[in-house]
């Protein structure tokens, strides 16, 4: 073989991605460009698919009124492939070649650490929009999904509560990966600061992607039955939720015996469950279909349109969820911030963030926090129905603030701002 | 465990080699089976199988379809591990307890019935890889052919008359030529004791009158034990020959006086 | 349930009450719009005041209004009238006539799990004298024995006729006796109660055994051995339910991974083709049970229970057409080049991920149990879902089928052939391309069957086959090539003893162990638990 | 006697060879640090640190590729496992980069930020002396040279062979995921090890830290390259491509194909570690993504893309599917898995020795 050709044929190969890559950075001033980095391949396309289409509805949105400061915007989207180092890589390509003013993506903890060095080192700017388990703060990034204390605490009070049932016992239940593992380690302390016993708490973990959950299900019957009103506190991870609750309707566990409360299971979840044996099993999050109010209902509306304009598969039956709400107000409150500053400056737009307002689909008026970089958002226990969607039965009077450093994890008093 | 350290039992030879430990063949056979018996999943492939070859020997062995001529063969070159029974080499050499390779390096060489040589290797790697010689990982690391390997390479390519092929691939040779090929690398090998599985198969008529040829040339000198189904091969080579059924010997004897057996023409032609 | 049996024993003295009447077909305790009116607040506390006063005013007549409460089907219009509506019927939720038109707006009563188990208690009081067998049986596990619902228990015990529901009542008397405080009584109870499986009443007993702090009375001492012999005898049956429950546990996963693995033992072990795209035909099957329940879903909604045995043919077809267009197209040219095979189908299963999410969205679609597999046998605290049993079932059916088929017809003939000797058998005249094709789509079909009986206990999504693949690779090792009796073993085998793992060191130790002993197993033996020996083995 | 080339004696690169080596080496080690530290960003002949970092990623890979080419190309022996090695070798590295970060990660704590939210108050024995470079550098080779070489030598005594063995790698890679995957495990669990700072007191995203990573896995690929061609030219190579193409005849030569395997195995394995190590100062992250039994059937489609047992086919395909990888994920998200799915199997179906068996044909058809 002649490898000199080979060489000739590999440089030009090389030559040629690069043109391509370079290519994309001259292009019209005229709009502002806002990088979307959702997997839509590999297995968290399952979630991010739709805050993927949520970004491009509400980027078409503001287009429609007119754009940011008189320029359109322009969306760069790229696909991680669920592939973490990907992530990085192309965090960086937005950011250096195509020169996007801000970013909005992420939906693992893993995605977000892996981009995180990248937007600190070119001091650019992320939204991300997913609950997650804090314990950490950047100024790169704005965090629009819920802290623990947004989420978690206040699901598990409501548990202890007459209306949740006075549970007494519980079992914390995740896959094996670090936010189940924080959010449980958060709230064991949690449970202890209410005189929980250490006995009284079960704590378990299945690998990703786990299908058979038979033996657990059959400990969690035998913890039960131990006596004392027991709950479940699931942090599963969306792929392994759907055998989940499939064996707990027909191991005939239901919600007034043993009530679960999941962190990760939305309306987006469900869809993919028959929920009729589930009626009852629990939800927190800070935003629900469900929610009736007219920012909601303009919300979906706007949705369901666009699932139509664009012909996104199962298009009868799009739901919205919390993450997408997020992702909604995220861009809003992003626009906002740079009409005000007058510039997608990321320092100027940095400054022009804390304080913002936006009247969100959950029907509250969130607030970006001034020091923190954490939504004010208001909690909402939901109970599922047999329609997939969710009942809200409790929810807080008003936004709460975000405490993305847990005060029950020692040595974290001092660090609750940038 | 069986490691390369057991091939270290070797003597250094004048021209360099690492020379295998001499087989003692003091008492006359240099191939010994008693009692061996192999099964497979309740088939009995070899059968209390007793079984004698003495040094310098050239024994024929036929038999039908599934007589066991082929498990004999895996028992001998270590590819197979016999039920019951023993197979010595020479007086000293235990063939149940060595792997294949090490069997080889102690003077044991295999033709298989279907031709087998490195088929992306050239002819001359061929012959190389098969020399006798240091085969161990860090030797061959280091191994360069030096001009006394080069003659032999040379004698054994006219020996088997591939001198024009030498820098062919392996792979497209005629089906003779590679039965010619692996012959040589047998020889390369240097052994005591040539297995040879259907040799002339697939050769022109020419080529097996010099197939056998050469092996009563060689018989004296090296031991050989010939597999064939071509009874006028067999009968132009062979001295004394064996028939295998149903895993165990059958007659035993020259030519002439096995052709005649009853039992044998019964085996033969009953079916 | 602790709190539900507080509000217990405020509801069974009215209850009590409405039995009384209801005996003597008298309604003198109408309820009225004012009464429900608290249903309408947002605070859970006034729904509850509200259902408490429904169901003291006794009146029969309030079962329909508590059941729609706790289905979901009662509705409030904004000038707060009540109607129920209720497969397409509506009604006025008061008085019971029937509405002609359905209001233009109108809001779902919501009600939470605390409210759901006061109104499933207040149903279950009135429906314990119903007069069928089946709604009193749900009502007699739904009554919380205590001391205050013992009239009651007593009374419905008295009345009984079925068997199961006297045996259901027999239990809950004797542990609402448990707390009376005639010690001949309660004696008496814990003989009875010693029968029972039910980790509820051995925790009531266990409530006993604990001695006092002062002297004891005799009798005291008497009912607290008998209390400590009648937990004692509850554990060993407990225990014992446990490994039963932990052996089913076992062959139910072992016959899913049977199930997933037979296809691809057939494919592998027959034809010698790694095909990594089985994955996607488990994706593919699944995704065809989808299909079919939407067509029963839009075109026969009657028979919607009865989708699932439609998808079986389904799924199989659909997997098996797609199997053999590959084995046309790509696979055929693959033969004798096992590593080869393995990659081109990996990329053929990258294919097919991307097409279904293409086609159906990234998200997982909804396959429901048909109601004939929803629940279980109960064994008392032991449930055994439907759907395990009909999975279990279903893959011992597969089996048999592939058996005979293997074993029995002249296809199986021939492929058993080609396994054997491939040039032998096309010289004695065996179509070798055709009984590859059809052996192709064999292990396609079963994949597919593997994937429709998936759909009933997990995700049905693009992802669907990548989680089952490895899990399936192993089994066909373990298992031996080309031996169907070793993938069952082999199957049966990891589950059972995943299983039984799984409850000392969890979930995900157990699978790096059950991985790591397949490693070292196949150390032992090469060739997998059923290896054929012999001469054939030539590498 | 006609005139062949006695086996050995062939030179180790011809002339045009050794120019293309030196030049790949003066590109990489000169030229692309000038135009990315000294020619200014407005210059169109600026290379920006996302291509930097880009090419010196699949520079990693290609690696990776070269290595699997060694044990599949020319030994025949597939690996669906082998990015446990290359994840080891990265997790070796990057706990030294861990305790590098020192205070300035999110606790400012003196152990990872990982350690700190599970509570642990000092690091595990195996993490004892890893703040030494020279250390971890020699974890680097230890850890999987020591897995590849326990596990190869009880897989290849037992005569574990073709698909059976690429299984068992595949649980095995697989097995190391979910081990990795635990938090208790002490690797951080899921997010595995990110935010790096500084290596040898550098900082990480200083340019010039950039420029010699990149610098270094060029001649790291170079010199793989080189000791490729060395050992394939030897008799060792030739008696490795002798287990691929007849085994038994090998062993009924004299051969023991263990110790030949097992050690390309390991060879193989280690130039996957240092691989690994480079890769991840590099990239900024390790997860136990790595090990997930896809990643690892990639790393073979990129040698079958390439071309098995061709010399510069493995990095041509690492070259070629990464180049598409990123490609494709920007400009038809959608449609990636099509075409690596499409990619693969017309690679198998018709180009069945890869892009360079392909470009090699073609190269003699122009002759004659």
């Amino acid at each position: 073989m002649n490898r000199r050709h080979v060489l000739k044929a590999a440089a030009a190969a090389v030559a040629g991605a690069w043109m391509l890559s370079s290519a994309g950075v001259a292009s019209a001033a005229d709009t502002i460009k806002i990088g979307i980095l959702h997997s839509l391949s590999g297995t968290m396309a399952i979630s991010e698919t739709a805050l993927k289409n949520t970004a491009l509805m509400t980027i078409e949105e503001i287009n429609a009124k007119g754009g940011v400061l008189g320029k359109k915007l322009e969306a760069v989207v790229v696909d991680p492939a669920s592939n973490w180092p990907l992530f990085a890589e192309k965090a960086r390509q937005l950011i250096t070649q195509d020169k996007v003013a801000v970013v909005f993506g992420c939906w693992t903890s893993v995605s977000r650490k892996s981009v995180l060095p990248v937007f600190e080192e070119l001091d650019s700017l992320l939204f991300y929009p997913v609950q997650y388990e804090g314990e950490e703060l950047s100024q790169n990034v704005f965090y629009t999904g819920a802290a623990p204390n947004q989420q978690a605490i206040p699901a598990v009070e409501y548990l202890m509560s007459k209306d949740g049932g006075g549970a007494k016992r519980f079992v914390l239940l995740g896959t094996d990966y670090v936010y189940p593992r924080t959010t449980n380690k958060i709230l064991r302390a949690f449970l202890k600061s209410k005189g929980v016993a250490e006995a009284d708490i079960m704590e378990d973990y299945t690998p990703f992607g786990h299908s058979d959950y038979q033996t657990i299900i059959a400990k969690i019957k035998k913890f039960a039955g131990e006596g004392k009103k027991t709950a479940v506190i699931s942090t599963i991870n969306g792929d392994s939720n759907v055998p989940f609750y499939k064996e707990l309707g027909n191991q005939g566990l239901k919600a007034t015996d043993v009530p679960v409360v999941a962190f990760s299971v939305g309306e987006e979840e469900l869809r993919g469950v028959d929920t009729k044996p589930l009626v009852g099993h629990l939800a927190a999050w800070n935003y629900f279909m469900s929610v009736k109010n007219a920012e909601n209902t303009a919300f979906i509306k706007q949705y369901k349109a666009w699932a139509k304009a664009n012909n996104l598969p199962n298009l009868d039956t799009v739901v919205t969820n919390d993450p997408m709400e997020a992702t909604y107000v995220g861009i809003h409150m992003w626009k906002q911030a740079v009409e005000k500053a007058k510039s997608t400056d990321v320092d100027k737009v940095r400054k022009a963030m804390a304080g913002q307002t936006f009247k969100a689909p959950s029907g509250f008026v969130l607030k970006m926090d001034e020091t923190n970089h954490h939504l004010h958002k208001p909690v909402m226990i939901g109970e599922v129905q047999g329609d997939g969607q969710f009942d809200v039965v409790w929810k807080t009077k008003g936004p709460i603030r975000a405490q993305p450093w847990s005060p029950f994890i020692p040595g974290n008093e001092t660090k609750q701002k940038l | 465990m069986n490691t390369d350290d057991d091939l270290k039992g070797g003597v250094t030879s004048g021209l360099g080699h690492i020379m295998p430990a001499g087989v003692d063949v003091s008492h006359g056979p240099i191939l010994y089976l008693e009692g061996i018996t192999v099964s497979f999943d309740g088939f009995r492939a070899l059968n209390d199988l007793n079984f004698t070859v003495e040094a310098g020997e050239l024994r024929c062995i036929i038999g039908p379809n599934g007589a066991g001529k082929t498990t004999m063969m895996d028992v001998i070159t270590g590819k197979t591990r016999p039920d019951a029974g023993t197979a010595f080499f020479g007086q000293t050499i235990d063939l149940t307890r060595f792997t294949e390779a090490e069997i080889a390096h102690r003077g044991i060489g295999r033709k298989f019935q279907k031709p087998t040589v490195f088929e992306n290797h050239t002819v001359v790697e061929n012959l190389e890889l098969a020399m006798k010689a240091d085969k161990r990982v860090r030797a061959s690391l280091r191994a360069k052919l030096r001009a006394d390997d080069l003659a032999r390479i040379g004698e054994t390519l006219a020996l088997i008359r591939l001198e024009s092929e030498a820098g062919r691939l392996a792979g497209t040779l005629s089906h003779g030529q590679k039965q010619w090929l692996e012959i040589g690398m047998l020889l390369m090998q240097e052994p005591k004791l040539l297995l040879l599985d259907e040799p002339a198969a697939g050769m022109t008529d020419e080529e097996t009158a010099r197939t056998a040829e050469l092996f009563k040339q060689l018989a004296g000198s090296h031991t050989l034990v010939v597999v064939e189904h071509d009874m006028d091969f067999i009968a132009s080579i062979a001295r004394t020959v064996t028939v295998l059924h149903e895993g165990s010997v059958l007659a035993e004897g020259p030519m002439d006086v096995v052709k005649n057996d009853e039992r044998v023409i019964e085996v033969y032609l009953g079916r | 349930m602790t709190s539900a049996l507080g509000r217990l024993r405020a509801l069974a003295v009215p209850l009590v009450l409405a039995l009384m009447f209801l005996g003597s077909g008298q309604s003198a305790f109408a309820f009225d719009a004012e009464m429900v009116s608290g249903l309408l607040s947002e605070e859970a506390s006034d729904k509850a005041d509200a259902i408490e006063k429904i169901v003291a005013s006794g009146d029969p007549t309030t079962l329909g209004l508590l059941a729609a409460l706790r289905d979901g089907t009662l509705r409030v219009t904004p000038d707060k009238k009540l109607f129920i509506k209720e497969r397409g019927v509506l009604k006025d939720a008061i008085s019971g006539a029937d509405l002609e038109a359905e209001p233009d707006e109108s809001e779902k009563v919501t009600i939470n799990n605390r409210l759901r188990s006061q109104v499933d208690s207040a149903i279950a009081g009135l429906r314990i004298f119903s007069k069928d067998a089946k709604e009193r049986l749900v009502a007699a596990k739904a009554i919380e024995p205590s001391i205050d619902t013992l009239p009651m228990l007593s009374k419905a015990l008295a009345a009984e006729t079925d068997a199961k529901v006297r045996e259901v009542l027999r239990l809950a008397e004797a542990s609402a006796k448990l707390q009376s405080p005639d010690v001949a009584q309660q004696l008496a109870a814990i003989e009875s109660l010693a029968a029972s499986t039910d980790p509820k009443v051995r925790t009531q007993l266990q409530a006993l055994t604990s001695p006092p702090s002062g002297t004891e009375t005799p009798e005291a001492a008497k009912v607290r051995t008998a209390a400590v012999e009648a937990v004692a005898a509850i554990e060993r049956r407990l225990a014992m339910y446990d490994i039963v429950g932990r052996l089913f546990t076992g062959v139910s996963l072992g016959s899913i991974l049977l199930l997933v693995a037979l296809g691809l033992a057939i494919t592998y072990g027959l034809l010698g083709v790694i095909n990594m795209a089985h994955g996607e035909m488990l994706m593919i099957g699944a995704y065809a049970t989808y299909l079919t329940q939407q067509v029963f879903r839009s075109h026969f909604p009657d028979h919607i229970d009865w989708y699932l045995v439609c998808a079986v043919p389904v799924s199989f077809a659909i997997a098996a057409a797609i199997g053999m267009l590959l084995e046309r197209t790509v696979i055929r040219w693959l033969y004798g080049r096992p590593l080869e095979t393995l990659l081109a189908t990996w990329g053929i299963s990258l294919f097919l991920i991307q097409l279904v999410r293409q086609v159906f969205g990234a998200q997982n679609v909804e396959v429901a149990n048909p109601s004939w597999m929803s629940g279980g046998i109960e064994l008392t605290n032991l449930v055994l879902p439907y759907n395990r049993i009909v999975i279990i079932g279903f893959s011992a059916a597969v089996l048999l089928l592939v058996w005979l088929m293997l074993t029995r017809t002249r296809l199986g003939l021939f492929i058993r052939g080609v396994t054997q000797n491939r040039t032998m058998a096309s010289c004695v005249g065996v179509p070798t391309g055709k009984v590859d094709l059809m052996a192709f789509g064999l292990g396609s079909g079963i994949g597919g069957l593997a994937g429709c009986a998936l759909s009933q206990i997990g995700n049905v999504g693009p992802d669907l086959g990548q989680s089952y693949i490895i899990d399936s690779f192993m089994v066909v090792v373990l298992g031996g090539v080309g031996q169907l009796l070793g993938t069952v073993y082999a199957a049966l085998g990891l589950g059972v003893v995943a299983k039984f793992l799984e409850p000392f060191i969890g979930a995900v130790p157990t699978k790096i162990l059950i991985l790591v002993l397949i490693i070292a197993f196949i150390q032992k033996r090469p060739q997998g638990l059923f290896a054929l020996k012999g001469r054939s083995v030539e590498s | 006697m006609t005139t062949f080339t006695i086996p050995g004696r062939e030179p180790l690169f011809s002339g045009k060879g050794w120019a293309a080596l030196l030049a790949f080496l003066l590109a990489s080690v000169v030229l692309v640090p000038v135009l990315f530290l000294a020619v200014p960003e407005s210059s169109p002949f600026h290379l920006s640190a996302y291509f930097v970092t880009l090419i010196g990623k699949i520079m990693c890979y290609c690696v990776v590729a070269v290595a699997m080419n060694l044990i599949w190309g020319y030994t025949g022996i597939l690996s669906l496992g082998h990015g446990v090695f290359f994840a080891l070798g990265g997790y070796a590295f990057g706990m030294y980069l861990m305790r590098m970060i020192g205070r300035e990660g999110q606790y400012q704590s003196d152990l990872p930020d990982f350690m700190v939210f599970l509570d642990w108050k000092a690091y595990p024995w195996y993490w004892s002396f890893t703040d030494q470079f020279w250390y971890s550098a020699l974890l680097v080779v230890l850890v999987p040279g020591l897995l590849a070489f326990v596990f190869g030598y009880f897989a290849f005594r037992s005569r574990i062979k073709g698909v059976y063995f690429s299984i068992i790698t595949q649980a095995l890679t697989f097995a190391f995921m979910l081990l990795f995957f635990r938090n208790d495990t002490g690797f951080g669990g899921n997010n595995g090890f990110t935010d790096f700072k500084r290596i040898l007191g550098f900082r990480i995203s200083d340019p010039g830290t950039r420029a010699t990573l990149f610098a270094i896995t060029a001649l790291y690929l170079a010199g793989c390259l080189v000791l490729t061609r060395a050992l394939i030219r030897s008799k060792y190579g030739r008696v490795l491509t002798a287990i691929r193409d007849s085994e038994s005849r090998l062993m009924f030569s004299g051969y023991n194909p263990l110790w030949f395997k097992l050690s390309v195995w390991t060879l193989s394995g280690v130039l996957c570690g240092i691989a690994g190590a480079l890769y991840v100062p590099q990239v900024g992250i390790i997860n136990p993504s790595e090990m997930s039994p896809a990643n690892s059937i990639e790393i073979a489609i990129w040698v079958a893309v390439g071309g098995r047992g061709t010399l510069l086919g493995p990095i041509l395909g690492a070259g070629i599917v990464n180049g598409a990888k990123s490609f494709f994920t920007q400009s038809f998200p959608e449609y990636w898995l099509f075409f690596l799915g499409i990619l693969f199997v017309v690679v198998t179906l018709f180009l069945p020795k890869g892009v360079a068996g392909w470009i090699a044909s073609r190269k003699s058809g122009d002759k004659t």
